[in-house]
């Protein structure tokens, strides 16, 4: 269909002169306005790289565990040794144990300097499993004995930082997966039952009830068992997850169904149908970017919620797991008495994970300014 | 609405019978039952018991017959005679174990769960009336600690804190040498000495997500031109946004508050646990854990039902606070 | 305050946008007063800053303006500097809705949609006024009555979705009035009512401007309403006051270039329909205007769409409003079909029934499509209706709430387009552009969102929007109603000439008879959801037959003071003798 | 005799008979741990659920006889709720003799006639015991009690069993009530829920109202009539019983009146006059309860890995931490019977065995994962038992990795895949799973699968649910599983660890215990089954020493054989004593087969104020 009435007689080039932007640039322009959105973007991109690059970036194997370095704490990077400057550079460990309470207590052994060392060869490791090398980013020179722990170690005397780093790797990846996949089904089925109502919208909300009543746990149990044994814990988590979001969609269905069922009458979705728009994109161009804001807090409300989700099954063995490294799984190693009284620095990957949710958060936060075309 | 009501109970009756149904067999899903749950704990304790011996108490139990039967017994003896059936685990009356806990386990779960409305609904307004004021900054940076944080480490933080630098007696809801005491002013005060972790543990997850989703429901309705009439008419800000666009951001929140109803009959299970609360909760965990079946099974039943009274509820609520849906 | 006389005083408001890399500048500096007791009008451009400055008056900008200037207002309690106060400050609230009272451009979303009339006329008196319980109730009641609005009562229990277009304007009329403000700013009033109400609705604001001295200001394009009502005019351009001046001094004595244009657009009843027309025997049109027949486009038969009122327990619809009941009529290609009415009659039902976003309670709606073929639109689903409506486009008679207000004007012009598989971006931004040119609009806006625009630049949107695709069929609710004559004639113009290369087929609902005389071929009226005249524009005109066809016509305000006050001086002694 | 204050009231309102009547005349005299106690106060500790009747169960649990060991471990067995007990020559025929003037709780008289009813009625009714426990049989054939009079009995076998005294000392399941000791009921309170002599109409009625259907209902497996610890109203001999059951928050036991021992100076016990068992859910809810001084005394629940938490909080909570020696060893026990043909040749070679066991480095286990706290060991008799073998303790000990190598490659798993684990002989990866329900031992697993990875073993740790390894136990679908090696102290009482039950070789067990019937029959020269054959002859043997002597042959072909991986043991119980609380002995072994706690004697405990 030309219309040749209208383009014909516009004789000068009309537009290419002209600021018209693109809904995305505009977006974008709006976006980097927010600068809190715009650090944590690139928190979340930094975080992103570490975990990608962890190999490099952690000091030490995560796995390798000291016999003579179980819950050594957080240590003190210095500057000047007995008034001197020597750069960054850690204090060797004094080991003692309580042989009243057998706890370890490390004090720093003020006559071994070791200054830290960027580019440093240490452990060897195999980046992404295929090259081998022994590059990390830091490390220091001194015995095999002497290492440095920023995070301090846990009851096995390995390094939480190098372990943090790792972490992040399962928990960025995996964790999100799920998420997605319960707004996948959370919104496709409040968008049906919203949209076309009647029986449809009965069915899907009876659907729910049921999905809601199913007891998970004995689930869970049911397919631990039914799993083979042999399977990749992180494979069986991703399994999981999805699972998670067949069950875990209901919520977000019934808002997304109430918010539709007030606005599917709108004279602007009226007119979206009219212009030929077909169901699916009525809902995702028109219907459902009214509701960005919700969806967006939702979205940053569901991460922690997986994250932390990873392990909260795994005592019926289906969580994640040690020896596998996530967030989730370092956090458990804290969630006893013990470890809050006498090895508070094992709590680190809780900051982790708040930091983190902020981050996403305010990149939401970011996001739904700039998605909202009242702002400037 | 009467016949929306009616029609809804009609059709609940159905998914009544298919949720027990299914509730029956995944409860059965787990390799094992009560008796191996059984046989794990004797071991644990150093006993054991031989296999005939196992399976004369399977055969006690009745549970070597086959599943339809043993279903049919159990809710033919719920629908007939209102019975829930024996506990395997604690030998007594379903009913009167959930009884017994039921009333704490309202006490606490309300509070927490009014304490969470009170506190987020008004900070969610405020967050979003006050985009980016410290304020603001400081319920967000709050509400992901408390969401970030698993509730079961936030409550033994808390508690650790508690006893180790303020030497408050945590853990349970009295004081041993007070749980026992009649009722009095020392004991209540006792009781809110203890309560304040369960209810802040609970309340701070919980507030974290109604706040948020306050904040950007509000931010959504804000700038339409309504509110701009509302405050043509002569309205103060206050009442502006209680009156117009809170109205409309609450959507979300009664589409979802009916589903409240079975979370506060089970109480807040991991919470429950670690802050050793006597709710409902940990009895359907351990019922759950143990395959004490029937104890799981009518507790399920009894949360379901009133899954579908809450979805009842829910959409009542939508359909009257917002015309558009009522006259759909 | 420079003249103590002055009800309100505006000097050098000024008001822009700060956009990304340039100011909009939407009000230059202008200067306006009303005295008590006084209607001023105010004309002018559409976009030309007129709506922003009446807001500027309740300090109720958007949030992303920048103003400056001063606005005074003498309140009951002495003069108020507007714009020195807080928007949400406490003197601001004592003034607005009760001394002040505000009838915004455009009502259908400016109500609560969770909030029943009733419910949101009743707060503005419990906010200004003493009255409690059913006191309340029954001023809310009276004041339903007062606009006219049917079934007062139960007016006040129903919700702005229920009502049509002409029915929220006229609450939102009775909000702004039911506190007898000494200041009414009344945002384009009338854009939706019908004739005859709308003569009833100027009575109503002349009588209370009488009686309690009320100053308005009174935006609006209608020239025969300005000239029924005002006593000063002012007329806007691009943000500035091009004129100012008894309302005589700018009928008959215009100084301004952009005046004088105007004056000479204004839509006039043909000489032969007027009512106080002293010829006996009009002087009927030449016939060579009249088109041949050319085949049927659309036959719509014994239509009907009710809604239901009232159920009983058990979900049974007892009562039902028919708001199209037994609507029969033809439309031929390349042919305008006008349809006139009361407001409320159920103009814009027709049309969504025949577009399907209803489904009609009754009756057939056949469509001949391209592919020359009738399709019964009431029984189409999924594609086959889509592939329909691609020949069919329809312009909303809001047109705020019918654009997404998350999309972009590019955007939401190229949408049909795009849903007929169109993939080339740059084809597509060219046609766009183009058509924002062709109603009067600027290339530049194409990244701006729907709120940022007044309420005619709008509507014109909505236009380049239906136009986009080159439907076979398109139906126009008022919508040209809130454009300037000067636009609204280089629109019809547009559509005219679309309608004649393309043979487009148009459904025209309109409250402007004057605009549908020299445009329609066909004339419906339609009254409390009955079709109850169809036929010819010029019969129609030249001999109405039904009563209320003539009323209609009688009713037409007539853009000329003098002719108008002689008018309404007879009919006042008619009155009297009667 | 003296009174407890807090019976004296009752006493004196004549409530209650006098001390002198409510006392046998020979009672039993408890010798105090350090010093004669005092009366009064409540004992406060904690339990988990309706299971964790355990706890309370063996702190205060009654039997013929019991086993008391004293400082310097020496195990000795004293007679219980009977007077005396002999055996004759050839251990066919054990003669009891109740204690005179003995009452059950609510005052009336213990005497034959409540054995006679359990055996009778309770013992040989095939609807409450529809087999008969084989610890109650001989040669195949079930024991026969006859009553000599209303104070002596007879229990008589049909061939010698010697241990069946050892036995009675440690078993406690015994239907029906499952955790009840048997040979004893209250006739005159049971008569009533029982159908031989209760009233049908009246019976009916109790099974009503108890919301069942028959009357085993009631009685049975199901039932809380007979259960101690639900019923307040069932008489018992303990020293306390229940008088707040289950499912309350707080269950609490309060001094039984006609308890039948006392101490040196003849006070009647127990000392305390109450004891209160709070409900928690989450050990760390409980350790939280520890550290607030909420604890009189305990050890159930606590572990060792809380050691240092305890200890740095002992000022603040005011108790002690005192520790007893776990009878029990952490091993991985390679599976036997697993499906897969290829790993259980493996398993079957003793090589790998010894491999597996020699690749780990169990003093970084130790340090690491328990402080330092326990012993690297092989499963086996605990040090103190009389069964103890040094060189089992040691066996499979000494960390050599390169032996360990070396033995892998002599078994023929010579080829590696390229991550450097050793390939199967059919071309799988020598992957072993271990499954555990213990999740406070994972870091043990995760020290392991490194060691191994060393010697080019993977292993995959899996954590699973407590029933869910049960049932794979007891299906036999397992590689391997992580458990307690237990019941090591007194191995003839309940010497099923040996035998392959619930670890090596659990359906090789089945064959053997069920004639047959059930499980997997072991090769005609499996070694298992000299083991089997040697218990067989303890059981046989016509005196104890004999008994002992083929015991100690199990422990023997057991060293020999490797079977299971030992980790490490003999790590401390952890009993956390509040200030107060006096004459808990210290250094005692931690066993189920010395009935844990109950070795302490706890009537004998009281609180110095
Ligand atoms: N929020 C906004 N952001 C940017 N520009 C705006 C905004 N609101 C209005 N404008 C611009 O300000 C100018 C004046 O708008 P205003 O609504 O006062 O026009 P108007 O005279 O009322 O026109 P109409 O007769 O069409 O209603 C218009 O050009 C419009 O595009
Ligand atoms: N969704 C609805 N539910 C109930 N009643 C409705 C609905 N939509 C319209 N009506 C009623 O139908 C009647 C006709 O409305 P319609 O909008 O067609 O009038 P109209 O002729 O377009 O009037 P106007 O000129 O004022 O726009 C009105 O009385 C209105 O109240
Ligand atoms: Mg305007
Ligand atoms: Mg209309």
């Amino acid at each position: 269909m030309t219309d040749s009435s209208i383009t014909n007689d516009a004789q000068e080039p009309v537009v290419s002169t002209i600021d018209t932007a693109k809904p995305l640039t505009l977006m974008w322009w709006r976006f980097k306005r927010h600068k809190l959105a715009l650090w944590s973007l690139y928190f979340i991109g930094f975080l992103y790289f570490v975990a990608a690059f962890a190999e490099f970036l952690a000091p030490y194997d995560p796995f390798k565990h000291s016999k003579l370095h179980a819950y050594v704490p957080p240590q003190q990077v210095h500057l000047f040794h007995e008034g001197e400057f020597v750069g960054p550079f850690v204090y060797g460990l004094e080991r003692t144990r309580d042989p009243e309470t057998a706890r370890l207590s490390f004090d720093e052994d003020k006559d071994k300097v070791f200054p830290i060392k960027f580019f440093h060869r240490g452990d060897t490791y195999r980046f992404w499993g295929l090259v081998e090398s022994d590059l990390h980013f830091f490390g220091i020179e001194g015995g095999r004995r002497d290492r440095i722990y920023l995070l301090g170690t846990d009851s096995l005397g390995r390094d939480l930082l190098s372990r943090l780093i790792y972490g992040g790797r399962i928990t960025l990846s995996v964790g999100l997966i799920g998420v997605f996949f319960s707004f996948v089904i959370g919104i496709s089925l409040g968008s049906i039952a919203g949209l076309i109502g009647g029986r449809v919208d009965a069915a899907i909300q009876r659907l729910a009830e049921f999905v809601r009543s199913i007891p998970t746990i004995p689930l869970w149990l049911g397919l631990a068992a039914a799993l083979p044994i042999h399977w990749d814990p992180v494979f069986v988590y991703l399994l999981i997850t999805v699972i998670l979001a067949l069950i875990g969609w209901t919520n977000l269905a019934r808002v997304v169904r109430g918010h539709f069922m007030t606005i599917r009458n709108q004279d602007f979705v009226l007119a979206a149908q009219l212009s030929g728009a077909k169901p699916r994109k009525v809902v995702t161009k028109h219907m459902l970017p009214s509701m960005t804001s919700y969806v967006i807090a939702a979205v940053t409300l569901a991460i922690p919620e997986m994250i932390l989700g990873e392990t909260s099954l795994s005592f019926l063995g289906l969580g994640l797991r040690p020896p596998v490294i996530s967030w989730g799984v370092l956090l458990q190693d804290a969630q006893n008495l013990r470890s809050i009284a006498l090895a508070p620095w094992l709590l680190a990957p809780g900051a982790a994970i708040v930091l983190t949710i902020l981050a996403f958060n305010f990149l939401g936060d970011g996001m739904r300014d700039a998605a909202d075309p009242y702002q400037k | 609405m009467l016949w929306f009501i009616v029609k809804r109970i009609l059709w609940s009756i159905p998914t009544m019978v298919l949720i027990s149904i299914a509730t029956f067999i995944i409860i059965q899903l787990p390799p094992g039952d009560y008796v191996t749950a059984y046989i794990a704990e004797l071991e644990e304790t150093g006993e054991s018991i031989t296999a005939v011996e196992a399976a004369e108490l399977r055969a006690s139990f009745g549970l070597d017959r086959p599943m339809i039967v043993q279903y049919w017994d159990w809710i033919s003896n719920i629908v007939f005679y209102g019975d829930f059936g024996l506990s395997l685990d604690w030998k007594l009356p379903v009913s009167d174990l959930l009884w017994d806990r039921i009333a704490l386990t309202l006490m606490i779960s309300t509070l927490s769960l009014v304490l969470t409305w009170i506190i987020a609904i008004p900070i969610g307004v405020y967050s979003a009336t006050r985009q980016y004021s410290v304020f603001d900054y400081v319920f967000t940076v709050l509400g992901f600690l408390g969401r970030g944080i698993p509730d079961f480490l936030l409550a033994l933080v808390l508690m650790w804190l508690g006893f180790a630098y303020f030497n408050f007696h945590v853990g349970g809801l009295f004081s041993p040498e007070m749980a026992d005491a009649p009722l009095s002013m020392a004991k209540f005060w006792d009781l809110l000495a203890h309560l304040w972790v369960p209810v802040v543990v609970l309340a701070t997850g919980g507030a974290a997500g109604l706040l948020r989703v306050m904040r950007a429901n509000m931010l959504e309705e804000l700038g339409k031109p309504y509110v701009e009439t509302a405050y043509a008419q002569g309205m103060g800000e206050r009442e502006v946004v209680w009156r117009y666009p809170v109205r409309v951001a609450l959507n979300p929140f009664f589409s979802t508050v009916g589903w409240a109803l079975p979370a506060l009959i089970s109480g807040d299970v991991i919470t429950a646990v670690v802050l050793n609360l006597p709710t409902t909760g940990p009895l359907l965990l351990r019922a759950l854990l143990n395959q004490d079946m029937y104890m799981a099974g009518g507790f399920i039943l009894i949360l379901s039902i009133f899954t579908i009274i809450g979805t009842l509820l829910s959409d009542i609520l939508l359909t009257l606070t917002d015309p558009r849906i009522r006259h759909a | 305050m420079r003249n103590a006389d002055n009800l309100l005083e505006i000097e050098n408001l000024s008001v822009h946008f700060q956009m990304r890399d340039y100011k909009l500048h939407a009000v230059k500096g202008i200067n306006l007063e009303i005295k008590p007791g006084e209607v001023v009008g105010v004309v002018g451009e559409s976009g030309s800053g007129k709506s922003l400055t009446a807001r500027a008056i309740l300090n109720l900008m958007p949030r992303t303006a920048q103003t400056s200037g001063s606005v005074k207002f003498k309140s009951r309690d002495g003069v108020v500097s507007v714009l020195d106060h807080g928007r949400e400050s406490k003197e601001m609230r004592n003034l607005r809705g009760g001394q002040i009272g505000m009838i915004f451009q455009e009502p259908m979303t400016a109500l609560s949609p969770v909030h029943s009339i009733g419910q949101q006329v009743m707060k503005t008196l419990t906010l200004h006024t003493d009255l409690r319980k059913n006191a309340l109730v029954d001023r809310a009641t009276e004041l339903m009555d007062l606009v006219q609005l049917p079934d007062p009562r139960g007016m006040l229990d129903k919700y702005p979705h229920q009502l049509s277009g002409g029915m929220r304007q006229r609450a939102m009329i009775a909000m702004a009035l039911s506190c007898n403000p000494s200041l009414l700013l009344a945002d384009e009033p009338t854009t939706a009512l019908d004739v005859t109400t709308e003569a009833q609705i100027l009575n109503l604001i002349r009588g209370l401007q009488e009686q309690f001295n009320m100053g308005v200001m009174f935006i609006t394009h209608n020239f025969g309403v300005v000239a029924e009502l005002a006593d000063r005019v002012t007329v806007m351009n691009h943000g500035i006051v091009e004129e100012k001046g008894t309302i005589d001094e700018i009928f008959y004595a215009p100084k301004a270039d952009y005046t004088q244009k105007l004056l000479k657009l204004i839509p006039r009843l043909p000489e032969y329909a007027m009512a106080d027309s002293t010829d006996a025997v009009p002087a009927k049109p030449v016939d060579a205007t009249k088109k041949p027949e050319a085949e049927e486009v659309l036959k719509v038969e014994n239509l009907k769409m009710y809604f239901p009122t009232e159920k009983n327990w058990m979900g049974k619809v007892t009562q039902e409003l028919k708001a199209v009941d037994d609507v029969s009529f033809t439309i031929r290609r390349g042919e305008t079909f006008g349809l006139v009415g009361e407001s409320g009659s159920g103009k814009s039902t027709v049309a969504r029934a025949i577009l399907r976003a209803y489904q009609p309670t009754g009756g057939s709606v056949k469509f001949k499509a391209p592919d020359g073929n009738f399709h019964e639109l009431t029984e189409l689903q999924g594609d086959r209706l889509r592939a329909m409506r691609a020949h069919m486009q329809m312009v909303f008679q809001d047109p705020y709430s019918s654009l997404n207000p998350r999309m972009t004007v590019e955007q939401l012009i190229v949408e049909p387009l795009v849903n007929q598989g169109e993939t080339d971006t740059k084809l597509m931004r060219e046609k766009a552009a183009n058509l924002l040119l062709k109603v009067g609009l600027k290339t530049d806006m194409l990244s701006r969102y729907p709120h940022a625009f007044s309420g005619g630049q709008r509507q014109r949107i909505g236009i380049a929007r239906a136009l986009v695709t080159n439907p076979s069929f398109l139906v126009l609710d008022e919508s040209v109603s809130a454009l300037d004559v000067s636009i609204a004639a280089q629109t019809i113009s547009l559509l005219k000439e679309l309608q004649d290369t393309l043979k487009l087929t148009y459904l025209f609902i309109t409250h402007d008879l004057s605009m549908i005389s020299n445009f329609a071929d066909h004339i419906g009226v339609m009254q409390k959801g009955k079709l109850v005249e169809a036929g010819d524009t010029v019969e129609f005109f030249a001999n109405p037959r039904e009563d209320y066809s003539r009323r209609l016509l009688n009713a037409v305000p007539i853009p000329d003071p003098r002719r108008a006050r002689a008018l309404r001086e007879r009919r006042q002694r008619e009155l009297q003798t009667a | 005799l003296e009174e407890a204050p807090m019976l004296a009231e009752q006493v004196a309102a004549g409530e209650l008979p006098p001390v002198e009547e409510r006392v046998p005349s020979n009672p039993r005299v408890i010798d105090v741990a350090e010093s004669i106690g005092e009366y009064g106060g409540t004992w406060s500790r904690a339990f988990k659920g309706p299971s964790d009747r355990w706890g309370p169960t063996k702190l205060m649990e009654e039997r013929v006889l019991r086993a008391v060991m004293d400082a310097d471990q020496n195990i000795s067995y004293v007679p219980g709720w009977v007077e005396s007990y002999e055996a004759n020559e050839d251990s066919t025929v054990f003669t009891f003799t109740l204690r005179e003037g003995h009452k059950w709780s609510d005052g009336q008289p213990v005497t034959t006639r409540d054995v006679q009813f359990w055996y009778e009625d309770v013992f040989q009714n095939k609807e409450l015991m529809p087999s008969t426990p084989a610890l109650y049989t001989a040669a195949g054939e079930a024991m026969k009690l006859d009553f000599l009079d209303e104070r002596t009995f007879t229990v008589t076998f049909a061939a010698p069993y010697p241990l069946f005294l050892t036995v009675l000392a440690k078993e406690s399941t015994g239907k029906p009530g499952l955790d009840r000791p048997g040979f004893i009921e209250p006739f005159h309170y049971m008569k009533n829920f029982h159908p031989k002599y209760a009233d049908e109409a009246a019976l009916a009625a109790a099974v009503e109202a108890n919301g069942g259907q028959k009357w085993t209902d009631l009685w049975g497996d199901k039932g809380q009539i007979h259960a101690w610890w639900f019923n307040p109203d069932m008489p018992v001999l303990t020293a306390w019983r229940v008088a707040t059951p289950p499912p309350a928050d707080t269950v609490v036991m309060e001094r039984n009146p006609f308890y039948y021992a006392v101490d040196a100076e003849g006070n009647q016990l127990p000392y305390i006059d109450r004891v209160e068992h709070r409900l928690f859910q989450d050990n760390e809810a409980l350790n939280l309860m520890v550290v607030q001084g909420e604890i009189d005394l305990q050890s159930r629940h606590l572990n060792a890995n809380d050691f240092t938490l305890f200890k740095e909080n002992e000022d603040a909570g005011d108790y002690d931490v005192v520790t007893w020696t776990k009878a029990s060893t952490w091993t991985i026990y390679p599976n036997l019977n697993t499906p897969d043909d290829t790993l259980r040749g493996l398993f079957e070679d003793k090589r790998v065995r010894e491999a597996l066991n020699i690749a780990i480095d169990r003093e970084t286990i130790n340090e690491l994962a328990f402080s330092g706290l326990g012993e690297p060991r092989q499963a086996g008799p605990v040090t103190g038992s009389p069964f103890f073998d040094a060189e089992l303790e040691k066996a499979g000990t000494d960390w050599d990795p390169d032996l360990a190598n070396a033995l892998l490659d002599e078994a023929g798993l010579t080829e590696r895949d390229s991550d450097g684990y050793r390939l199967r002989p059919d071309g799988k990866r020598l992957s072993l799973v271990i499954q555990t329900r213990h999740n406070p031992l994972l870091p043990v697993l995760e020290l392991v699968q490194s060691d191994w990875a060393e010697i080019g073993v993977e292993a995959l740790v899996r954590n699973l649910d407590r029933t869910l390894v049960t049932q794979n136990v007891e299906t036999g679908e397992f590689e391997m599983v992580l458990d307690a090696f237990d019941r090591s102290s007194i191995i003839t009482a309940d010497p099923v660890r040996f035998l392959g039950r619930y670890g090596f070789a659990h359906n090789y067990f089945k064959w053997w215990s069920s004639g047959g019937n059930q499980g997997i029959e072991p090769a005609a020269d499996h070694p298992i089954r000299s083991v089997w054959g040697a218990w067989e002859s303890a059981q046989g043997a016509s005196s104890l020493d004999e008994a002992n002597g083929y015991a100690q042959d199990m422990v023997s072909l057991f060293k020999e054989n490797l079977w299971t991986i030992g980790l490490i043991g003999e790590t401390p119980a952890i009993y956390v004593k509040s200030d107060d609380l006096k004459n808990f002995p210290e250094g005692l072994i931690d066993d189920d087969a010395l009935r844990g706690i109950g070795l302490a004697q706890a009537a004998q405990f009281y609180f110095d104020k």
